[in-house]
């Protein structure tokens, strides 16, 4: 630590989903300065993609939007979206971080939000965020309830860019917030800590041939089913197969896609899929109550807080039918989808016609994550996720001090371990920031001393 | 009149998909009083709460009424929007229409539209009588209490002082370090636990701020967030009577750990009686290096090394017919260590592991398992044990492997019990003297499982590891830094605030009759010392009402849930009737 | 002290020693077991499926002959012990069935009954100290493998008035009468029961796997309380023997013979001439006949 | 052959009236496998205890129908008292054995058996296998 200029009491935090989220709001609510980088335009990472979060079905929306508001509106979090971290230089107490933010092509500090520009937009796109599922215009916020409520244009898909076209946005903004101009700006943040929490993406299951992931329509991943059960979701929250937007009487679920695979795809268990997709299950069921849903799984891994409970509830009272055996084959037939597997109880092999089929892909981390991590010089394992100082112990200090981890950029995990882990980070950094702005005034009660 | 506006959420399809909010709208808009009735798709997202601020301003509203969720869940947000825009918070309320509503009259949606018209109605009406109030602040003394000493309280413990604020550490054995202090290597790199340990009891040692009572528990806990007391129960010397010290603390961080399900329950795996039949932590022990053989791997009967063992997980998990209903999660993955440990220490030895799902989920914990059986060639075998009984010098396991569908049998040296991770003893007592409540299992309750993992449900107690539920090592210290970031929170403020909404004293209408003082649950009523009238203690009162129900002279009352406010919502409710 | 009894159909033929040593014995212990003015066949086994009520009606009928000679009923036989015991339950706790059969038999019967197997009796109306102050001869030399079988324990949350998996009540018996008891791992296994009229194979298997198992823990026979253990154990002993090489054959007891032998009573009744180990040599060595 | 899994056939007639009759829920079962562990008679079963609620659940009862296990199940209730999730096995046998004896007629005919076999079995013994063996 440089030694004539004081350490910086602020946390600089890569990556705005509830980890990132989680850890901004302990730090900024300890009365502490957060910069908070987010890739996406908007704050709240996949969590805001599900629909019901497992055990206890509450709305994923419902929990979440109070801390991206919260977070949002906090006067000491300083939201950077649309951004990301190119450069970081320093050591622990002082850090220099460049940071991204690419054109938006909307001046942010005009824009309302009132999505005028969003309902005239002509040009629609198949929606990321809502895993292609549905259609967004060219010009888009992530969700009704993003964070910021801001909009941005989408330079490959808006005609003015790709044809030199339309300018309609441009005419109807009541502000004159539109701005095709807009170059990618960069800023120097300084702080003294840094968290980095970006997360997860999907592993790609073009690589596995077998399922016809991306050739037969109604193969879709659990992510974009999330978006089908999602009330906000393009269909409503109701379940419609892609292909003809009918509603699936036979639904396969199927595990491990990409998981536990060491020769063809990736050796370790994704952690989350066997709960999610109980879910999944279930929820299918409470909305095509004469539906059929199967499960082909290796082991069930319900290992948390009622989460044997939950897989439970799935067979008994959503008559779920769990098949052990691992799916080698889908392919099409007609309007159907049709599964070829295993049941390695009974020993017999097994076929579903099926109208739809969803699959579990491994979780993988971003590929920018490791790029991080080279320039922090953080080590990685060989699939990209960061590796913390100790397994068992210091689960969230890293080899570089000053610098922690916090979610799934570790290694798979749920939403209350990331919340818990998240919130670890935060009080490492917190500990390290209450040391440097002096001593707290409690210490000068000596410990113990009314022990009678 | 006061002009009150009406905010009513779609929730998604949550509460649109079953009341008709659009009529809803309407039928408020005439109300006497509302000067606003509007709906949104999402009311706690950033435009519906720019939507109930800007309509504050634009309509100048003295009173507002969100009809959404339940207030548990957004009271706080709404109310802060509200104070954004210049409105005591207190004039905010919200019409609960999606638990009492729209959730349980999904098949009716005719009646569940007309129930939450007449649902908002009651709510304005107690709008109308609402007061401006102003929340309490309280005075917060910066030290923490972390019960047990475990690795989840030692971490927790190091993390609050290392951020400069004195802890008090109790632990109930003679010891420090819990079941990790107990076990052999960890998974999954077989680092020995005694040294994760020491790293951690030595930064305990070292931070004159950490202040450690063995042989301590706590009797007694009262008062709240910032300002508990507790009495601590020491162990006397040699037999002696206990001693007890009194403190205060700002929080407190449960972290009481867990115990396992003992052999007595396993009638079918001989019930304890058969000494060559142990369970995991016994060895652990065998394995341990400071244990009882060495580190040797003995069998208790004759001290011989055993040539097979049977591992049999899920003894007493997943089982809600005799034992526990839940998975204890860490029970995979510490036999495949202690499985590849045995095979490691007695390399002709033969290793079976019988299972029913192999539930390895953490980084490289699959690919643990995967070497336990491919280079440690221990053999999995999935199907519940149904039977172990001694024959001959041996132990004899019955199975079934439900692969091949056939049944199974090894005549083993040693069988190891994983046994189901248990509350620990006294966990549901000590809940109730903390006011913390637990699952029906034990194990204490979270505030909300998905987002609020370490707190409790009482502001100012925190809980840590397997004391919340079946957890591993990693996880355990995460959540243990975790509960301490909450401390941290808490303790980097100057005075905390309280909640206003609670009970108060008419003093004309006071006879000094006393009854309030026992049918306060929180000890938060008393005497005045010499006016003979009652007094509320406004930081211990958390406004529940029961003084209210048992003065006989109507002198307590709720401040914003008066007999005025009730009178008013009872005459809209029964006005549509 | 007089105690309402169901002797059953096997212990009126093919059991009959089973039936007179229990008579005699509870006789000299002051109990006299009233044979039921009228009783008929219990069913032999439990109905499983949800509708068979009409298989309910006999054990009921017994309980309703039961219920107007006393309010306990004292049951020798295992089997009939168990289908007599749940039927009772089924009449105690599920209305809808109670009502259905009681239209049936034209009866208003309630479960008011209590169905106890000898054994019970012996444990709680005589007990053990009062058992062994009552015997008569030195079984100290005797070494006796309890056999229970599955229609004594199970299911636990119907029959459960011993730990199903580690019972004790034939182990107390044994050890009150002064022998010792031969601790063997399978004395709640399965002989095979009627699966001996379909697949004889199977069931002298199954039933094998105790004898051998009680052999090899010392025993010099084993006592059973069910007539077709008691038979499915005893029957097939010379063609285990050739089978399986070193295999001596063990002969299986009846509890109420063990009881009447160690009471001194005159076994000439007890039809111990009936069994196809003969146990008169083992006991005459010890010199308990 | 591979089972054609379908919402027709997991949820049949048959499989219906064998969880009407036995009163026991299958997907209840969650294939642990202690019931063929324990099971006395396992060793000459074709078809292990888990895997006849197994074929159940996936409606394939056509494979239980032919196999030796359900007349080899002998009501021991071993496999109950010990399932975690309280499946009573024994009854869903029964269910199976009753409703194939009901299509295909008694399994043992009491004309045929051995004259020493009916001169030496307990009564009992042919009482139960009565009920068991015929319908």
């Amino acid at each position: 630590m440089a030694e004539d200029r004081a350490p910086i009491t602020r946390v600089l935090i890569i990556g705005a989903g509830i980890a990132g989220i989680q850890a901004a709001l302990d730090i900024a609510n300890s009365g502490y300065e957060v910069v908070l980088v987010e890739k996406e335009p908007s704050i709240g990472g996949r969590m805001l993609q599900l629909s019901e979060t497992f055990p206890t079905l509450d709305c994923a929306q419902c929990i979440l939007t109070p801390r991206t508001v919260e977070a949002g509106h906090h006067e000491r979090i300083r939201l950077m979206t649309f951004s990301e971290v190119i450069a970081i230089t320093g050591e622990i107490g002082h850090f220099t971080a460049t940071v991204q933010r690419k054109p938006a092509s909307v001046n942010w500090d005009v824009c309302t939000g009132c999505g005028l520009c969003q309902e005239k937009c002509p040009t629609k796109v198949a929606s990321p965020f809502d895993r292609a599922m549905g259609k967004r215009k060219a010009i888009y916020t992530l969700s009704p309830q993003a964070v910021p409520n801001k909009p941005v244009i989408d330079r490959e898909a808006c005609t003015w860019f790709t044809r030199g076209k339309c300018r309609l946005c441009e005419k109807v903004c009541p502000v004159h917030a539109i701005d095709y101009e807009q170059q990618a700006t960069t800023t120097q943040v300084e702080v003294g800590a840094v968290i980095i929490a970006t997360g997860y993406t999907l592993y790609g299951l073009e690589n596995l041939g077998e399922y016809g992931y991306g050739k037969i329509p109604d193969v879709v991943d659990g992510l974009a089913f999330e978006r089908l059960l999602s009330a906000s979701g393009p269909t409503a929250g109701k379940v419609r197969r892609p292909s003809d937007g009918k509603e699936p009487k036979q639904v396969v679920f199927i595990q491990c896609a990409g998981s536990r695979a060491p020769e063809t795809a990736m050796p370790y268990c994704s952690k989350i899929c066997c709960m999610y997709t109980a879910k999944h299950a279930m929820l299918y069921k409470h909305r095509v109550h004469d539906g059929t849903a199967y499960v082909f799984y290796i082991d069930v891994r319900a290992a948390g807080k009622r989460y044997e409970e939950f897989y439970h509830r799935a067979t008994e009272e959503d008559r779920v039918i769990y098949v052990r055996g691992k799916v080698a084959r889908v392919f099409r037939d007609g309007d159907q989808v049709v599964v070829w597997g295993s049941d390695t109880l009974s020993g017999a092999s097994v076929e579903v016609a099926a109208d739809m089929v969803v699959l579990a892909p491994a979780m993988v981390p971003h590929p920018e994550t490791q790029r991080l991590a080279e320039m922090l010089g953080i080590p990685a394992n060989e699939y990209g996720f960061l590796l913390p100082l100790d397994d068992n112990i210091l689960p969230v200090e890293t080899t570089r001090p000053g610098v922690f981890l916090a979610g799934a950029v570790t290694s798979p995990k749920d939403i209350p371990e990331t919340v818990a882990q998240a919130s670890a980070a935060a009080a490492k950094v917190l500990s390290l920031f209450a040391q440097w702005s002096g001593v707290p005034q409690a210490m000068e009660t000596p410990v113990g001393a009314e022990a009678s | 009149m006061k002009r009150i506006g009406v905010f009513i959420c779609h929730c998604g399809i949550n509460i649109a998909g079953t009341v008709d909010v659009k009529r809803v709208a309407e039928a408020l808009k005439d109300y006497p009083g509302v000067v606003l009735a509007t709906d949104y798709m999402y009311m706690c997202s950033d435009p519906g709460q720019s939507l109930i601020r800007q309509s504050i301003k634009e309509q100048n509203l003295e009173g507002v009424v969100v009809a959404a969720c339940s207030p548990a869940m957004h009271e706080v947000t709404f109310r802060k929007a509200s104070a954004q825009a210049g409105l005591n918070p207190y004039q905010t309320e919200i019409a609960n229409i999606r638990e009492q509503v729209s959730w349980v009259h999904q098949d009716d949606k005719e009646a569940a539209t007309r129930k939450a018209i007449e649902h908002i109605k009651t709510i304005v009406e107690k709008v109308k009588y609402n007061e401006s109030l102003i929340p309490l602040s309280l005075s917060l003394v910066k030290k923490a209490l972390v019960i047990g000493g475990g690795i989840a309280g030692l971490q927790a413990a190091i993390d609050i002082a290392t951020a400069g604020y004195p802890v008090v550490l109790v632990e109930r054995s003679d010891r420090l370090g819990g079941h990790v202090g107990k076990l052999s290597g960890v998974y999954v790199n077989f680092n020995a636990a005694r040294d994760l340990l020491e790293s951690k009891l030595q930064a305990v040692q070292e931070n004159p701020r950490i202040k450690v009572f063995l042989e301590t528990e706590v009797e007694e806990l009262g008062g709240y967030v910032g300002n508990f007391t507790a009495k601590l129960k020491h162990r006397g010397d040699n037999g002696g009577e206990p001693t007890f010290s009194e403190h205060t603390f700002g929080a407190v961080i449960v972290a009481t750990g867990h115990s396992l399900r003992p052999l007595s329950k396993f009638g079918e795996y001989g019930g304890g009686r058969y000494p060559n039949v142990i369970d995991a932590l016994t060895f652990e022990r065998m394995l341990a290096p400071d244990g009882p053989t060495g580190g040797e791997i003995r069998r208790p009967s004759d001290g011989q090394v055993p040539r097979q063992v049977v591992f049999v997980q899920c003894a007493g998990s997943r089982d809600p017919e005799h034992h526990m209903p839940y998975c204890s999660k860490i029970c995979c993955m510490y036999t495949a260590k202690q499985a590849a440990l045995y095979r490691q220490r007695v390399p002709d030895g033969q290793a079976y592991v019988f299972y029913i799902d192999i539930r390895s989920q953490g980084r490289d914990y699959e690919e643990f398992v995967q070497s336990a059986m491919t280079e440690h060639d221990v053999l999995y075998v999935r199907g519940k044990v149904a039977r172990l009984y001694e024959e001959d010098g041996k132990v004899i396991a019955w199975g079934a492997d439900t692969l091949t569908g056939k049944p199974v049998e090894v005549q083993a040296d040693l069988a190891v019990l994983a046994t189901a991770v248990m509350p620990a003893e006294g966990a549901v007592e000590l809940a109730q003297r903390l006011r913390i409540a637990t699952d029906e299992h034990g194990f204490f309750s979270e505030a909300h499982p998905k987002l609020r993992p370490v707190e409790s449900l009482t502001a100012g107690i925190f809980l840590a590891g397997t004391a919340q539920a079946p957890k591993d090592i990693p996880e355990t210290v995460a959540q243990a830094s975790a509960a301490a970031a909450k401390v941290l929170s808490l303790f980097s403020q100057r005075e905390l605030v309280a909640e206003p909404t609670i009970a108060y004293v008419d003093e004309e209408l006071c006879s000094g009759c006393g009854l309030c003082i026992p049918a306060c649950p929180y000890q938060a009523r008393a005497m005045h010392p010499w006016k003979h009238k009652a007094i509320v203690n406004e930081a211990l009162c958390q406004g529940c009402g029961a003084c209210v129900v048992a003065c006989p002279n109507k002198a307590c009352k709720l401040r914003n849930l008066t007999p005025s406010h009730v009178l008013a919502m009872m005459d809209a409710y029964l006005a549509e009737v | 002290m007089r105690i309402p009894y169901y002797p059953g159909c096997t212990l009126s033929t093919k059991a009959k020693g089973f039936d007179q040593a229990a008579r005699q014995s509870f006789a000299a212990l002051g109990i006299e077991l009233a044979e039921l003015k009228t009783w008929n066949c219990c069913g032999a086994t439990f109905p499983l499926s949800r509708d068979n009520l009409l298989d309910l009606v006999g054990p009921v009928r017994n309980l309703v002959s039961a219920a107007a000679e006393g309010d306990k009923l004292a049951v020798a036989c295992s089997t009939c012990f168990n289908v007599l015991k749940r039927s009772n339950l089924v009449m105690r706790n599920e209305e809808d069935k109670r009502e259905k059969v009681n239209f049936f038999i034209e009866a208003d019967y309630a479960g008011s009954v209590q169905v106890l197997h000898l054994l019970e009796i012996l444990r709680d109306e005589v007990g053990w100290d009062n058992l062994a102050k009552a015997v008569k001869k030195n079984l100290a030399d005797l070494s006796v493998a309890p056999y229970y079988g599955c229609m004594f324990l199970r299911p636990p949350k119907e029959m459960g008035f011993d730990d199903h998996e580690n019972p004790q009540i034939l182990e107390n018996f044994i050890r009150a009468l002064g022998a010792q008891v031969a601790d063997y791992p399978h004395r709640a296994e399965c002989c095979g029961n009627y699966i001996a009229a379909f697949d004889l194979e199977t069931t002298k298997e199954m039933s094998y796997l105790i004898l051998a198992s009680a052999r090899k823990a010392g025993a010099d026979l084993i006592v059973t309380g069910c007539p077709l253990c008691q038979f499915n154990l005893d029957r097939w002993q010379q063609d285990l023997a050739m089978k399986h090489g070193g295999f001596r054959p063990i002969p299986v007891l009846y509890d109420t013979q063990l009881l009447g032998i160690a009471l001194g009573l005159d076994a000439t009744t007890f039809d111990l001439d009936k069994h196809y180990v003969d146990p008169r040599p083992i006991l005459a060595e010890k010199g308990l006949i | 052959m591979r089972i054609q899994l379908s919402a027709a056939k997991v949820h049949n007639d048959f499989i219906r009236k064998v969880e009407e009759m036995s009163g026991q829920d299958l997907l209840k079962c969650y294939q642990c496998g202690e019931c063929s562990a324990g099971c006395p008679a396992a060793f000459a079963m074709d078809l292990l205890p888990n895997q006849v609620i197994r074929l159940l659940q996936l409606g394939e009862h056509e494979a239980v129908l032919k196999s030796k296990t359900i007349w080899l199940c002998a009501a021991c209730q071993q496999c109950y008292t010990r399932c975690p999730k309280g499946v009573d096995l024994s009854r869903i046998m029964e269910a199976v054995r009753d409703l194939l004896m009901l299509e295909q007629g008694d399994r043992i005919v009491i004309e045929k058996l051995p004259a020493e076999t009916l001169a030496e079995f307990p009564q009992q013994a042919f009482i139960s296998g009565f009920r068991k063996y015929t319908a």
